[in-house]
């Protein structure tokens, strides 16, 4: 029976991993979803089957209801709100997991039993990890969504006292280690572990989210793979492990194309002063050229090659269906149309990417940094779409914010238009000296509807 | 004890090259599905809350295990439709299928 | 026992995920290499065999197991040395090195 | 104690994963190389630690002896004879395994132990895969030794003959389960399994023996890990897995490349009729120009672009220094000289390459088959070196042996040259349309002599 049990998890976790091997081409990705969909119907049943459950009424009561949520989350999520979303999953899972160590706990001291001290040691890692995944990923949504603010928020001795708080949560979980009995030692090491999650987070600013989503992925992740060792499962041990690299990773890929560390990004700061560095700091004395759309649609509609930019803005804008319209109308008219996805364009990793695919904008049009790089020289007219940082030029100099960081060489094409609202930066905080190049023309307004007005103008013409 | 323990280990240090491996393979484009789909696969601590609800040995674990099964599900439900939903999205342009 | 054996099959299966996303990342330029490589870490029995050699309860296993060193270490060694023998040949362009 | 040893068996895997990573480059290869024998030194110094050694002077004996045995092969052997000596090797490997698991099964009965389910399953099946991969691997060695005749040996009702004794074999494998105490079952057992070792290889033909060296090296990981399962030992589980499939992913991309599946290279016996095919059928009346050295340097002196195009025939005459000798003084002349690897070019997957880089020609001068081919329609001059079926362009159009098979596109070039001693057809045993293309000069010799002699005459002029 139990041999059973531990071939069908198994089974479940190479279902995962096989799952996770589709997604390495969109083809597959669907089906590979499904795969891994399935890997979690067989765990569950497994459990269901094999778990000993004895009453059934909570069970179904839990499944029910969570089922419900879930759907209607996944359901009434705009394409555009993806990051909170997964903040908010996430934050889901940890909480699971500490909820689910806890009880082991209590489980066994009602029980009676004797607990050793490996699962004494693992039970209040897990409930750490857990609980800390839990508060950080709701302040991460909450920032996303702009329900807390999402500045960086600093203040005195910050740091001392969140080491401080580190240092007493070991204390308590070295208590919770040699006392497993103490309830109060267990309450304590929670309520401690979510003022961590919450102090961790809050100090952060909103555009770095993202990272720290991705890092409390992979610690949801590593809570699992924890909450495995707890009650000896090796299925949980697997999943656990395989999403905690998956979070590592994509962390490692955001930070590295940001050009910053993951110490920078979390204790750096970055966005404290986002308010001090808005303005035109530095515009005075030079010429910024602002155009019309009609202009625009001029420069747009005789060019043979046309490269979309889009950033940020065009998910702010939500102007995703444009620009596939005017992509369409400019084919018609006989320009080839191709769309230069930056690495961190966006608020996280593949944004663009997801936007571009809900309006129905095929994928293999979309070409990476290092593909569509080379091409700028031969381009007649890139269009930047609420992008800022991803094309600014000063990332190639030292001593900006940006230094070091890869961008998309769009000032190397024939023309440049830029659609934003106003001239204040982007993320990085920094202005942009491609608003200032002879070649680029800014179109202000929403990006939405300055490509409605594109299209109409091209059309006109 | 500790050598079930180094058994566990093992496998948790091999699932993690298998992790790594796998997930270094998927391209920039489906890091988000990436993102929100391996979120749901960490909603495998469903199955510890299962237990924990359903075992009914202590009130108090069997709460706690009831609010985990409500997670967790939201966890797997929500990961998994989500990500549907986003990569039923992805296409191949259609002029250049066969 | 049935659940150990579990056990031990989901470390090989593991194990078979890793060799297959590693070994498919060889380029062919490293076939041969590969081919003595893995062959030197099949040599791995030499633990068993080191165990039955020296345990010494019983002679015939005593004596299979001297063989089995024999036969291991062979192995081992002629498959690490011949390896390397091979890659040290490997080189990139002089001129067109930093 | 044994949680250490068993730690630090991992820790042994983990550098054998991390040393096949770094084979991943010809940059790092080496290092992987030490990293993995560094494991392997980290299992042997644990076993001798905490393995419940007794009695040294066996071990002490038995390593210095295979130690000084392997150390001398590998100096001694010839990099022509590589494919060889990996036989050679894998056979100690698989008998090793079988060994073990004979000790195993006699140590239990001496100590009077009734032994697990488990345990009698995976003993008879450690000693069956371990002899197989033995004798299977010492016929191979000699079929390519030239020890053993290379053609493919048939003989009536080979097939049932070979079922036949498989199912023997399972029979008494059974009854090494029921009954482990019976000596006599598992000496039949081993004979039975070497008989079918030798039985299985010698109708194979010598020049499909890479193939099968590959399959049994991935035999002899299984018998390993098979090991592993009788003595409850991680360490040997994960290494035998990762040789395992290692074994497997070439033998399938030998196949693949070959254009011939794994069941048609075991059983197909193909070779069988080679002498048969050999001599010059459908030379006549079709013209083939033969040309002397001097022809052969003009072409070359005073070409552009020139592609090597090496095959066994490069083994057999050990001609790669001369190659190489020959492309620095074309390239002194300002020719660029270029390398085209066939996937199955010689008799081994890289055999090509390892002969190249003994002698010293850098490993970005070679070239894939699919990086190469579009290339030859601005090649000068393409010269094929004891190479046949791998630019044999018959390959193209159905019905031939080699339908299929992907082909390097030589005739695609302005010129070719071949060098080879007759118009004998290669391992296919087929004939070559591309000899009488009139695009084509034979350059009729030893490859080592035809080389030299284009040297002198390049230099002579
Ligand atoms: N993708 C990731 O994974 C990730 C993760 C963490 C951090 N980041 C960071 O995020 C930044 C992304 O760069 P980015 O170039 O995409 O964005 P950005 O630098 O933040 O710039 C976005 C621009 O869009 C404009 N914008 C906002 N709403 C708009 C609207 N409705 N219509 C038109 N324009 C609008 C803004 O200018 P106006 O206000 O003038 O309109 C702003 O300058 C990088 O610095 C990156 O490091 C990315
Ligand atoms: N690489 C692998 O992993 C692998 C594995 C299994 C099978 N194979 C098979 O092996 C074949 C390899 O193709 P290939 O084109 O490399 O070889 P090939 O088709 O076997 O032809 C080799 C040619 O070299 C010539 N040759 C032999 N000794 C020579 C010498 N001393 N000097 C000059 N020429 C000499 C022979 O012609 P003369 O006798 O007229 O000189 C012969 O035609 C393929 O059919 C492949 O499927 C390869």
């Amino acid at each position: 029976m139990a041999g059973l049990a531990k071939l069908a998890y198994l089974l479940a976790a190479v279902l995962f991993i096989l799952g996770l091997k589709r997604l390495s081409s969109p083809a597959t990705a669907r089906s590979g979803n499904w795969l891994a969909s399935f890997g979690m119907l067989i765990a569950i049943v497994t459990t269901l089957a094999f778990g000993g459950i004895l009453t059934w009424p909570m069970i179904i009561i839990g499944i029910v209801v969570g089922s419900a949520i879930g759907a209607t989350f996944a359901r009434m999520v705009e394409m555009t709100a993806m990051p909170q979303m997964v903040a908010l999953l996430n934050g889901f899972g940890g909480g699971a997991s500490a909820l689910v160590a806890s009880a082991e706990l209590l489980r066994s001291l009602q029980a009676g039993a004797i607990i050793p001290l490996n699962v004494a040691v693992t039970i209040p890692l897990s409930v750490l990890i857990g609980s800390v995944t839990f508060s950080g990923s709701v302040i991460a949504f909450g920032k996303l969504q702009e329900l807390v603010t999402g500045r960086a928020v600093t203040y005195p001795l910050q740091k001392s006292f969140n080491g401080f708080l580190f240092a007493g949560i070991l204390a308590v979980g070295i208590w919770v280690v040699l006392q497993p009995s103490s309830t109060l030692a267990l309450g304590i090491l929670v309520a401690a572990a979510l003022v961590l999650g919450i102090l961790s987070v809050i100090p952060i600013g909103g555009a770095d989210m993202p990272v720290v989503i991705s890092l409390l992925n992979s610690y949801s992740g590593i809570a699992a793979a924890t909450t495995g060792f707890v009650i000896s499962n090796e299925g949980l041990i697997i999943s656990g492990a395989l999403v905690g690299a998956s979070g590592l990773i994509l962390t490692n890929i955001m930070c590295k194309a940001m050009n910053r560390s993951l110490a920078n990004v979390l204790f750096g700061a970055f966005g404290a002063h986002a308010t001090a560095a808005l303005g035109p700091v530095g515009i005075e004395g030079r010429g910024v050229r602002s155009i019309t759309a009609e202009d625009g649609a001029m420069m747009l509609a005789y060019a043979r090659l046309v490269v979309f930019c889009p950033g940020y803005g065009l998910a702010v804008a939500q102007a995703q269906h444009e620009v596939r319209e005017l992509a369409d109308i400019l084919e018609g008219r006989g320009v080839e149309v191709k769309y230069a996805i930056h690495p961190v364009a966006g608020r996280m990793p593949g944004h663009m990417n997801v936007l571009l695919a809900e309006a129905d904008v095929p994928y293999d049009k979309l070409y990476d940094m290092d593909e569509i790089n080379p091409e700028f020289s031969r381009t007649d007219v890139s269009v930047v779409i609420g992008a800022n940082d991803v094309v600014n030029p000063s990332a190639r100099t030292p001593g900006s914010e940006l230094s070091g960081m890869p961008i998309l060489d769009v000032d190397k094409s024939d023309n440049v238009i830029v659609l934003k609202r106003s001239m204040r930066p982007g993320f990085a905080g920094i202005d942009n000296p491609l608003f200032f190049d002879p070649k680029t023309s800014m179109l202000f307004g929403d990006a939405k509807s300055s490509v409605k007005n594109l299209i109409e103008e091209v059309k006109a013409l | 004890m500790i050598e079930e323990l180094v058994g566990l280990l093992v496998i948790f240090v091999l699932a993690m090259f298998v992790g790594f491996e796998v997930i270094t393979k998927v391209p920039p484009t489906l890091h988000t599905p990436l993102m929100s789909g391996s979120n749901a696969i960490s909603g495998i601590t469903i199955i510890g809350a299962l237990v924990m609800a359903g075992r009914g040995q202590s009130r108090a674990a069997s709460i706690l295990g009831l609010v985990a099964v409500v997670f967790a599900m939201i966890n797997v439900v929500g990961g998994f439709l989500v990500t549907d939903r986003m990569l039923r999205m992805f296409r191949r342009d259609k002029k250049e299928q066969r």
